[in-house]
């Protein structure tokens, strides 16, 4: 029971263990919340494609063809190497090697900035506007989240790179680079989602909808 | 309690056991001993005799203005009876409690004194959680039950037998597009060569089936003494009918805010005879009913 | 007690290295400097937008009906510069820097941001510390009741004077709109807010929440929240009701971007919280709190966390699409673009139901958590409330459609959610029960919060009958969007949910502020707004059955008589709110000082002294059994044993 | 006692924040000045001799020197901020008329327009003989393709007042109209008369799409002193 052999945090006194189970709940939570989210947008989308409201899913004839998807999985594919490598560096840091937890965090950094970048451009190309129709709409929302996302997910690889650089994170309470793993694994969850959704959802099924204010005869 | 049951059972030869043993309804007679109990009884009956009472009042309340003007109305009115009926003995326990308790039934400590004695310990009751969850249980059944069974019944009147494909329920049923828009309703008689009003006007006693859309926000097309409420969507169309069976003026109101003029978005509903309908119809410019 | 850790032992901790200060860039930060590079980005940010939307647009766009557009675009940086202007100058980006840079926080950091020693200035900081949260909390919640309550007696106004109207019918509905939402706010944080946060960790017999830094972050989103909120006024309006139902809000002036910018940041700030609480509940509890012995509040109040942190997000996208819809273009909600009403309806109740129990659950697990202590008695099974409250938590996820009964979205789903809304009446029985159960021979001690039991109970029950009638789909096509609707969801928001809150406030309020709650004039306003309350909403009811739909300025003279008494009730509300809130005010200035126990209850917060101190607890305590260990043997029980004892001796004499 | 007195003192400053905000906001809403019609000798109608009043107004696009714009009393800032292209009536929109008259009102149009959402309001109603005269030729539909705005009159939820709907579409400008010297086209006259019954309050307003935002129904056309306005037959 003595609280000497473990290390303590510095500000309640508690044993670290005690608060990184606290942390876990929290980043638990975190994430249920988060996928509620994740969840509204994913219904949105699948909810517009299966009614095609006055026939007006589909972006107009004009402009009318869909986003290219293999961006959407190179871009997933980005983020999971990524989760990966911060797995394998907490992993590593738990066996007392810091090092490989810093490069294995800048190596994760990297990938999420191309990631990143990548769905800016992808947004930016994207073969319609936002005013053109529903599928628009939701597509450009997927990705728009997802970098929204990525940006976060940027900040925290970033900080666990410092942190265990300037030796926050150690082998006795490496719990940060843990709740980061995490999260980011549940980004991933999201993101390939995402990357399905676009992909097998495209052409409406629904192709009787009612034009907008009339009636059928 | 569960100890009066293990009592042993005397043979059948042996003399009579002296009186001052329970009767076999002991618990309960004895329950009803207790100056509480007869008194929140009696509150009870008063209370929901007084709930029953007040159903009549809201139904009268609903039928001021000239209703029930439809099958689906009388179909409304008598749930609710149903409805007070099956729920009003619960409320009336739950506030006779509540005054008993108010009123200081069971004494009252005064606000600027403290409380000395404790009050019995009772953690719990099993005979009364038993009753009341499973009273409550079946109650909540109960009005499932009714309130499925109505509504497809109700479902019936507006949509056809099968709520599903939504077809008017026969031939004769008179088709009516009804238009929601900022802050007008507007009707069509598709069968009677796309005659328009702007008030709903109607043969009595003749099945209606309303196709209902909207051509720019949320409306809701309602009713009010035919009971009839469905909401008008852009980009969509919803059913609903009825069948008057009245004749007379009634009320066509927007359940749905809409805007601006949202409080003035309203219209009439005028039953008439099927020759008053058809002259109507002819000096709409329009054909016969076929 | 080994695993105590009294405080002085903590300097002995390696601590990380002391970066400037204790308290460091928190030092400098306040509300004053919040507010001001608040305004200052907001500012910059509004004025940045134009000038790019004019170098987009070539400038030559204000050809006016595509103005509203370029306007779109800058009302919202602006909002979004509020907000991010505001929480940096409260200094809520200092932390998330300070983990970045690995600038961890030393103990005197933390003293400094708990305020240790700080006196009042503490209550207008970035302060981690429980207690001033909860402070906080209470004192928002009462400016919201209070810009709340002002737009009800308006909107009563209005429907007061059959005769014409007095508000432009704009300015009406956005009246109501605005009515709706900042009393759903204030409602949904009304117990939650100040008990959730100062009540619930001493009574886990915890020193602090689980993430001290996350609660001071909830609260000051909300202050930042509710500003864009009450400008709407100012900009067009919300011209809508609180529900803002797509695809009218796009119709709206710039404020409707008011409405949205605040719901987005509320719901963080609910989440935060919820997270928060649900934390410290589960993983702080003091040492022997087992599950059976945590008090019933704690359970309410985690109960509606897990409803508002799962449910929360959905209303959150759907005003981010929205948002989006209105700036962008984008078409979510517009049915012509292919957009769908419905999918805005279903996203909006699916918070939208929950958030009812969100409001509901802790004000009535409060009033449990209190009737043992004025009657003397313990709470009457135990494990029937937390039944109760883990039904409605489950079931309030599968009942959201009846709010779209009469949408025609799709007929077939009426049952089955007719099913699951009436099943829904099962759970509340449940803590109907055990209110009755614990009243059940209680002598009842008669101060306020007691006398919000008895009210809470009455409104419930009617609301409650008035629920049956409308979760039924039959009567409901009738009722829905009519006034009735509006009179039962304040009996049950208001009834049970705001008195709920006043009893609960009157309870801790000792706790809080170390002084009595002034019981004369509480409870003569508590009374008269309850008396008000009544005639107001049964008025309303009235006037619902006869047929007169919500969100009207004028109205059918038939329906006048039923307008005229809810009007002249509402007054009488306003009335009785203004006496409780002087009975609250001088109470807190200048009432009666309180013991630390001044109830005699038995949780945990009324063991540690008033005002509490900065620790909570100087030695942790261990819990050794439930906190509803009142009351003597019953002495019916007794006498029954005697009976038995008298029949069974009988019996033996007869057998021998 | 003290205590009492302040009691009160809350109420009162609380009733009186309550009463002044309600003084400003009304004022801040309150409908443009009134027009009436000026009733001028009798004239024959179905319904047999009725006074007959007539009133002149004017549909114009946006506001200019010489239309200035509706003097909204107050206004929130986003109606100001924004107001100066939005098509009016003109002089005002709070319309006073007879009972039991016949009233005949002339509109010069000045406004383009497109197609109407429901063709059933590019046909006239409500009016007497159900038609209208558009320069001159009397019309009981106009083309809903070419349709500017239209002035539609209806019901006030009111039973006790008798029922009341008159709609009455404006022909739209030709695109390309060029403008005379006070800087719009030559105006459309469009003259239609109906009879009012009993005295009541009703309401009216423009039916075509001619706003901001979704379906171009906001802004003016969810304006008082725009496109819509009050009717009161006293």
């Amino acid at each position: 029971m003595s609280a000497a052999a473990e290390s303590l945090s510095p500000t309640t006194g508690e044993t670290v263990t005690v608060i990184e189970r606290r942390n876990r709940m929290g980043m638990w939570l975190i994430i249920v919340s988060c996928s509620t989210g994740t969840v509204a947008l994913l219904v949105a989308y699948a909810y517009l494609w299966s009614l095609n409201v006055n026939s007006a899913w589909a972006p107009p004839a004009g402009t009318a063809n869909w986003a290219p998807v293999w961006p959407f999985w190179v871009i997933f594919t980005g983020m999971f190497v990524a989760t990966l490598l911060l797995w394998r560096g907490q992993q590593l840091i738990a066996r007392g090697n810091s090092r490989a937890l810093v490069r294995d965090s800048a190596l994760a950094s990297l990938i999420l900035l191309l990631c990143f970048v990548g769905q800016v451009v992808q947004i930016a190309t994207f073969p319609f506007g936002p005013q053109d129709g529903a599928y628009a709409s939701s597509t450009l929302w997927l990705a728009t989240a997802n970098c929204i996302w990525l940006f976060m997910a940027l900040f925290l690889t970033g900080a666990v790179m410092n942190r265990t650089r300037a030796g926050r994170i150690t082998p006795e309470s490496r719990g940060h680079a843990r709740l980061v793993a995490m999260f980011l694994t549940y980004l991933c969850v999201a993101a390939f989602l995402g990357s399905v959704f676009t992909t097998v959802m495209q052409e409406s099924p629904n192709t009787g909808s009612p034009v907008f204010g009339t009636f059928k005869e | 309690m569960s100890t009066l049951d293990e009592r042993p059972t005397p043979e059948a030869d042996e003399p009579e056991i002296p009186t001052n043993r329970p009767a076999p309804l002991g618990i309960v007679s004895r329950w009803l001993k207790r100056p509480y109990a007869r008194r929140i009884l009696q509150l009870t009956v008063v209370i929901t005799a007084v709930i029953i009472g007040l159903t009549f009042v809201m139904v009268a309340f609903m039928n001021m203005s000239g209703g029930p003007a439809s099958d689906i109305m009388n179909e409304i009115e008598k749930t609710m009876f149903v409805l007070t009926f099956v729920c009003a003995p619960l409320m009336g326990f739950t506030l006779a409690v509540i005054t008993y308790s108010w009123w200081g039934g069971w004494g009252m400590v005064p606000a600027d004194e403290t409380p000395t004695e404790e009050g019995p310990a009772i953690r719990t009751n099993g005979v009364a959680v038993v009753v009341w969850v499973s009273v409550c249980s079946m109650l909540a059944a109960f009005l499932v039950i009714w309130g499925l069974v109505e509504l497809a019944t109700i479902t019936a009147s507006s949509y056809g037998s099968v709520p599903s494909n939504q077809q008017p329920r026969d031939a004769k049923a008179i088709d009516i597009n009804v238009t929601g828009q900022q802050w007008l309703w507007s009707f069509e008689y598709p069968g009677n060569g796309r005659v328009t009003s702007d008030v709903l006007v109607v043969p009595v006693n003749v099945p209606l089936y309303f196709n209902v859309t909207s051509l720019d926000v949320l409306h809701s097309f309602w009713v009010v003494e035919a009971g009839v409420k469905i909401d008008a969507n852009p980009g969509a169309i919803t059913n609903t009918g009825f069948t008057p069976n009245k004749l007379g003026t009634f009320n066509i109101r927007c359940a749905e805010l809409c805007g601006l003029h949202h409080a003035y978005m309203e219209t009439k509903l005028v039953v008439v005879t099927q020759q008053d309908f058809d002259s109507w119809i002819r000096e709409q410019g329009g054909a016969k009913t076929s | 007690m080994s695993t105590a850790v009294a405080i002085f032992e903590q300097k002995h901790v390696p601590q990380p290295r002391q970066v400037g200060k204790p308290g460091g860039f928190l030092r400098r930060t306040n509300a004053v400097t919040a507010l001001v590079s608040g305004v200052v980005l907001a500012a910059i940010f509004y004025v940045a937008t134009g000038a790019i939307v004019n170098a987009v647009t070539g400038g030559g766009q204000q050809d006016d009906l595509s103005l509203p557009e370029g306007l779109q675009v800058q009302i919202t940086m602006m909002y979004v510069g509020w907000i991010l202007g505001f929480m940096g100058g409260i200094g809520a980006f200092a932390g998330p820097i300070r983990w970045f840079l690995g600038h961890d926080l030393t103990y005197a950091d933390a003293e400094y941001m708990a305020g240790k020693d700080m006196g009042r200035k503490k209550f207008w900081k970035y302060t981690t510390d429980h207690k001033v949260v909860g402070i906080q909390y209470l004192v928002v919640m009462l400016v919201l009741f209070g810009f709340g309550g002002l737009l009800a007696m308006l909107i009563r106004t209005e429907l007061g004077i059959t005769w014409a109207e007095v508000f432009n019918p704009n300015f009406y509905n956005s009246l109501i709109g605005t009515h709706g939402i900042v009393m759903i706010i204030a409602m949904i944080i009304a117990v939650s807010g100040p008990l959730g946060n100062f009540i619930v960790p001493l009574m886990c017999g915890a020193r602090d929440m689980a993430f001290p830094r996350l609660n001071a972050l909830s609260i000051w989103l909300l202050v930042a929240a509710v500003p864009p909120l009450v400008s709407n006024l100012l900009m067009g309006g919300i011209r809508d009701g609180w529900t803002v139902y797509q695809p009218l809000a796009d119709q709206a002036p710039v404020g409707m971007i008011g409405y949205q910018i605040c719901i987005i940041v509320f719901a963080f700030s609910t989440g935060i919280a919820s997270v928060n609480l649900i934390t410290t509940i589960v993983a702080m509890r003091a040492r022997g709190m087992t599950w059976s012995r945590v008090p019933i509040f704690v359970y309410g109040v985690m109960g509606s966390a897990i409803m508002g942190l799962v449910w929360f997000p959905m209303y959150q996208y759907s005003q981010i699409l929205a948002l989006s819809d209105r700036v962008l273009q984008t078409s979510f909600f517009t049915p012509a673009t292919g957009g769908s009403v419905w999918l805005y309806e279903n996203l909006f109740w699916l918070l939208g139901h929950p958030e009812v129990y969100v409001i509901v659950l802790p004000a009535t697990a409060a009033l449990l958590e209190l009737m043992p202590v004025f009657l003397r008695k313990p709470l009457f099974s135990f494990k029937l409330a937390i039944a109760g409250i883990f039904g409605i938590v489950g079931l309030s996820a599968v009942v959201w459609v009846h709010h779209m009964y009469m949408t025609g979205w799709a007929p077939q789903s009426n049952y089955p959610f007719m099913l699951s809304t009436e099943l829904i009446s099962i759970p509340f029985s449940f803590l109907l029960l055990v209110m009755l159960g614990t009243m059940w021979r209680g002598k009842p001690w008669a101060r306020l919060p007691m006398m919000a039991v008895y009210a809470v109970i009455w409104n419930k029950v009617i609301g409650g009958i008035t629920g049956v009638y409308l979760s039924d789909t039959p009567v409901d096509q009738y009722m829905h969007g009519s006034m009735f609707v509006v009179a039962h969801f304040h009996f049950m928001l208001m009834g049970a949910g705001l008195f709920g809150a006043m009893g609960a406030i009157a309870y801790w309020f000792p706790k809080m502020t170390s002084r009595y709650f002034d019981e004369r004039y509480g409870k003569i306003g508590f009374w008269i707004a309850f008396a008000g309350f009544q005639v107001t909403f049964f008025a309303m009811f009235v006037a619902g059955l006869q047929g007169m739909p919500r969100r009207v300025l004028q109205f059918d003279n038939a329906f006048n008589v039923a307008n005229w008494v809810s009007t002249i009730g509402a007054y009488v509300i306003g009335i009785g709110m203004l006496v409780f809130l002087y009975a609250l005010v001088i109470s807190w200035r200048s009432g009666e000082l309180a013991p630390g126990n001044p109830f005699g209850a038995h949780t945990l917060e009324a063991q540690t002294e008033t005002p509490v101190p900065h620790e909570n607890f100087p030695v942790l305590p261990v819990v050794t059994s439930d906190p509803y260990d009142f009351g003597v043997p019953d002495p019916y029980e007794l006498e029954d044993e005697e009976l038995i004892r008298e029949a069974e001796g009988a019996s033996k004499v007869g057998a021998s | 006692m003290k205590r009492v007195l302040l009691a009160i003192l809350t109420v009162l400053i609380g009733a009186g924040i309550v009463a002044a905000t309600a003084l400003v906001v009304s004022a801040r809403g309150a409908e443009p000045p009134t027009i009436r019609a000026t009733v001028s000798g009798t004239a024959n109608t179905p319904q047999g001799e009725l006074p007959h009043a007539t009133l002149e107004m004017s549909i114009y696009p946006n506001a200019s020197a010489t239309a200035p714009g509706p003097d909204i009393p107050g206004g929130s800032t986003a109606v100001v901020a924004n107001s100066q292209g939005w098509p009016f009536y003109s002089p005002s929109t709070s319309i006073e008329l007879p009972a039991n008259s016949l009233v005949t009102i002339t509109l010069h149009q000045y406004d383009t327009g497109g197609q109407i959402y429901n063709n059933w309001l590019a046909k006239v109603t409500g009016t007497v003989d159900g038609k209208a005269t558009y320069d001159g030729k009397a019309k009981a539909s106009i083309d809903p393709a070419n349709v500017a705005h239209t002035f539609t009159i209806h019901q006030y939820p009111q039973s006790t007042q008798p029922y009341f709907f008159v709609n009455v579409p404006m022909p739209a400008q030709a695109d390309n109209a060029k403008n005379e010297a006070n800087g719009y086209p030559k105006p459309i006259d469009v003259t239609f008369s109906f009879v009012t019954g009993a005295p009541g309050t009703y309401i009216w307003n423009c039916e075509f799409p001619c706003g901001t935002g979704y379906v171009e129904f906001g802004g003016p056309m969810s304006q008082r002193g725009f496109m819509s306005g009050t009717v009161t037959v006293v």
